[in-house]
């Protein structure tokens, strides 16, 4: 029998679950961080985080809680400045970049910049930042999502950061890089991947105590299934003790 | 004309840009300022009388909170100077700027409270219409616009941006590449007409040294006609001397030097001191109405003629709990 | 595509390149190198056989004779590899591997041996048809290269190189800008194969600190598909981590590092030894001759196993009257 | 009377004159070195050396061999790198820029990269180097040369390093940034100029003993003359004392 978990335990420990040993990946404050510490700590020691605004292969003593504070660059390899980052990024070095959004669509294309007209905007979003620039250069990205119909929508209002576009083939008609795109999108309700061929959204796994139709319910395009979907296990006694204990002692994402 | 040649444009940003390139108004600039080694320190309001007016582009450095010229925004704010055209990185300075409606339109990367939020002071100004131009930009494409102007360029290509609605509300053009015959973006240069920009220490020529990541620094420093520093030490010209390969700012690019220190507050400055976090907080709760963020503006900004005031009023005791 | 836009291609250098850009293929070459922090060490024979093969594009860094990687160069030579594509920044390497015939097509800028004239190697092989095809670049132009790989993208744009025959030779491109409808030439991407860059300390993990001027060694580290580092001195991971600021060259850009104290050596190295005069006026002398340059050769590098035979053959007095 | 002085010295007199205070100049190595360090000495002790490979404003206690040494960030403002320098010089920051070269033409264009046809060359030079960029991105160039008629050509065999190109306003439709080119020709006889509206080389002063006929005879194309010739003055016994004692103690140069 495990303990109990938080919502945002679960979160992080399947965001973390997702990364790769010696791979690279763009960490945003929040859940991306504390899902890249843990992972450094249980299954991945060789993962290099990476800051946008300079610091790599920091040594995350303390949570950081802006992308550019001292604790992005703690006792790191290198503290450069967004270019080197950035083009590190355009160069093919970051394997996973972590994506958040008020919208997304059934390509993974995601919206950070407005709710209504870009004239005229219903709600004035915070815009791209490094998403649209993660979206475009890293290998592989993870999107990070509340599960709700008025966030998996058919058509989203604007395409901040691209995902696979309009389908098959679309990146690289774009020009973006060969092989890069979405990955996973984690949620509170599911794991979901993608579509070898048609690049559409497709459920893996759900969450503990989460049914196929809670997720479609809650999905506002068509979801794809996969062949066989898993369900998710939750947080371990081993990852709640490192997330509570080493990586967050505070508490401050509890 | 090679025969038969060109390169498709495959698509423009649908916004002109908010401020047009002059390469040779840049270089002739460059050319008149002084290169000679003189004091260029004067107090946050001299600089501002001095080489900001109405209308005028600007820019800040860095990002969030952190090595942010806060004594200059305050000041700058104070000035009652408007209509700003700022590029918007999502610094804490825009907070307070917006609050004074100084700004007219935006090359908008990311305007947030990052953990702690949206920022109502950004929403209610954009969704009113208050600032009426708003283009669009990735943070690495922000900057690599800079970087186009630090190196005296009109535009930077990159992969970014593409296929998707933030190259469609920018300024950016997509063409083939003569050399790869691949699509590719080309990021129009960004010539600052005022930049603020804070750091670790400096002389009192302007030569500067910055701790830790360097953010876009060193970019946006040689992308702006006007350039004032804060610094939260001045040091001997020696010093400086001693360790030219950490100089990021040379003088020669320099206007103003202003001696700030906890300039950044209540933001962090790398190896020196912390975020004031319980400030911080009572902010982020106070900008969530108007009112209370009048509220604050005319406590911590308008209340208060200089930076030495408002750091009298933080208090000392407050400053050293901050301080690494 | 935009109705009725293009741009117009004014004029093209005539050669093609040496070297072709291809950016997808650099991102999965880079996706693939290990981020893992792992011992790199190796010796300069060991990593050149692992990283070099013959017809390779190869780099070097930095100039004249000054932090340069002879250790690596001298080994170079000793291999036997050949018909390399080269980038011509009139190091004093190429002046060996001009002796060797290892050279056949060169991106070239400056190849002299500055204030002792010209380099008489290179004439010889140049003059003879050795080398068999010679691009023209200016000095920034081949780094604005570099740094247009450094970026990821496929050219880097310039107002150098415009109206002379140095453009006619290479293989930029003129366009009408499509901001500013000036003219404006492409500098293609440049990605070399394997790159040899001197550092004044490393970790084994291959984290470069360099002090003084860093040449081109920021953008040359980040345009090579393989990067072999000579360092002076190998230290601890903790120093480094002690100031990620001064990390130029972090660790996942490099393949091999190299311990190779005095690896300068004729040359000198910022801030710890001076050039070796007397033994770089018996090279300006013996290199004028190409009997005379076989003579040195064979000396001094043929006739010696590896780079601790030629410190014991310099000896040690004369490695300390050099040190600072 | 003044004191005896060699040909380069008087060179490196010429030279040094014509730079202003308070400005930048691009420095190689030899004359314009000692004519830069020379000048902060005299007229100019806000002359800003600037070294293409990263050193900018050191203070010149020793004489630089080369254009990367360590004499040229010695205690230096700045230690940066080549992309730094050349583009603070694309972005007009630099004044001066000295130039040199194997052939010259009436409009200041220079070859310094092949004499004969460049696939089969009679004599392979060392290339542009830094000099096309300086040519390029400074406000005035000095070239420094010796004069005699197979280097002052009608027609150079290559063009490395613009000059005015091929007369008034061909700078500016190549591209190139307005208001720059050539400023000043110094050689073993005379100083010339251009010509402020054909863009065309013009005698300006002759060096001491030196006459118009001898530097007529001496340049391959039809050389314009200013109203007044004037005669250049030998350097000064000031100019000697520092240049022998402060600047190249060791005679490097003389």
């Amino acid at each position: 029998m495990t303990q109990k978990y938080s919502p945002s335990e679960l979160l992080i420990c399947l965001a973390s679950r997702v990364m790769e040993d010696g791979t690279t990946a763009f960490i945003g404050t929040g859940i991306p961080m504390l899902a890249a510490s843990l992972a450094q700590a249980m299954h991945a020691p060789n993962l290099v985080p990476i800051f946008e605004f300079g610091g790599t292969g920091a040594i995350l003593e303390k949570l950081p809680l802006a992308v550019g504070d001292m604790r992005t660059y703690n006792k790191a390899l290198a503290a450069s400045g967004i270019c080197d980052v950035m083009e590190t990024a355009q160069r093919g070095f970051v394997e996973f970049g972590f994506l958040g959004g008020a919208q997304i669509d059934k390509y993974g294309n995601l919206n950070s910049t407005v709710i209504g007209d870009h004239a005229h905007p219903k709600v004035r979003l915070p815009g791209s930042g490094g998403a649209n620039d993660v979206g475009s250069s890293c290998w592989r990205t993870i999107a990070i999502m509340i599960h709700d119909k008025r966030r998996f929508m058919e058509k989203i209002d604007f395409v901040t950061t691209p995902g696979y576009l309009t389908g098959p083939g679309a990146r690289e008609e774009a020009g973006l890089p060969e092989n890069t795109g979405p990955y996973r999108v984690v949620t509170n309700l599911c794991v979901m991947g993608y579509d070898d061929v048609s690049k559409q959204m497709k459920l893996l796994s759900l969450n503990p105590g989460v049914t196929i139709e809670q997720v479609i319910e809650n999905t506002g395009f068509k979801l794809l299934l996969a062949d066989k979907i898993t369900e998710n296990t939750p947080p371990t006694d081993e990852e709640l003790r490192i997330l509570r204990k080493e990586v967050d002692p505070d508490g401050l994402y509890r | 004309m090679v025969k038969n040649k060109s390169i498709p444009i495959f698509e423009e940003g649908e916004f002109p840009l908010i401020q047009p390139i002059d390469l040779d108004g840049f270089r002739a600039h460059n050319r008149k300022k002084t290169k000679a080694l003189i004091d260029k320190r004067m107090t946050e309001k001299e600089a501002i009388e001095k080489f900001v007016k109405d209308g005028d582009y600007i820019g800040f450095e860095l990002y969030g909170t952190v090595r942010c010229p806060m004594s200059l925004t305050r000041e700058l704010v104070r000035s009652g100077k408007k209509d700003f055209r700022i590029v918007g990185q999502g610094v804490h300075e825009l907070d307070l700027m917006f609050a004074a409606n100084q700004v007219k339109e935006i090359d908008f990367t990311y305007i947030s409270l990052e953990v702690y939020g949206i920022s109502d002071n950004m929403r209610r100004r954009v969704e009113s219409g208050d600032v009426t131009k708003i283009v669009e930009w990735s943070n690495a494409a922000i900057t690599w616009r800079f970087k186009a102007a630090s190196m005296g360029v009109p535009f930077i290509a990159t992969r970014n941006m593409l296929g998707t609605d933030t190259l469609k509300k920018s300024s950016a053009k997509v063409i083939e590449c003569p050399f790869t015959h691949q699509k590719i973006a080309l990021l129009p240069a960004l010539i600052v007409d005022t930049g603020f920009i804070h750091v670790n220490r400096a002389d009192i020529h302007g030569n500067c040294q910055i701790d830790g990541i360097s953010g876009f620094a060193f970019e946006m420093s040689r992308a702006c006609k006007n350039l004032i520093i804060s610094t939260e030490e001045i040091v001997d010209t020696k010093e400086i001397r001693k360790h030219p390969d950490r100089t990021i700012i040379p003088y020669y690019l320099v206007d103003a030097v202003i001696h700030a220190p906890y300039g950044s507050w209540p933001g962090e400055m790398s190896g020196m001191y912390e975020r004031d976090e319980p400030h911080y907080k009572m902010f982020v709760d106070m900008q969530k109405t108007k009112e209370s963020m009048d509220e604050y503006m005319q406590e911590w900004v308008y209340g208060l003629p200089d930076h030495k005031a408002l750091l009298d009023k933080v208090g000392k005791k407050r400053l050293q709990d901050l301080t690494l």
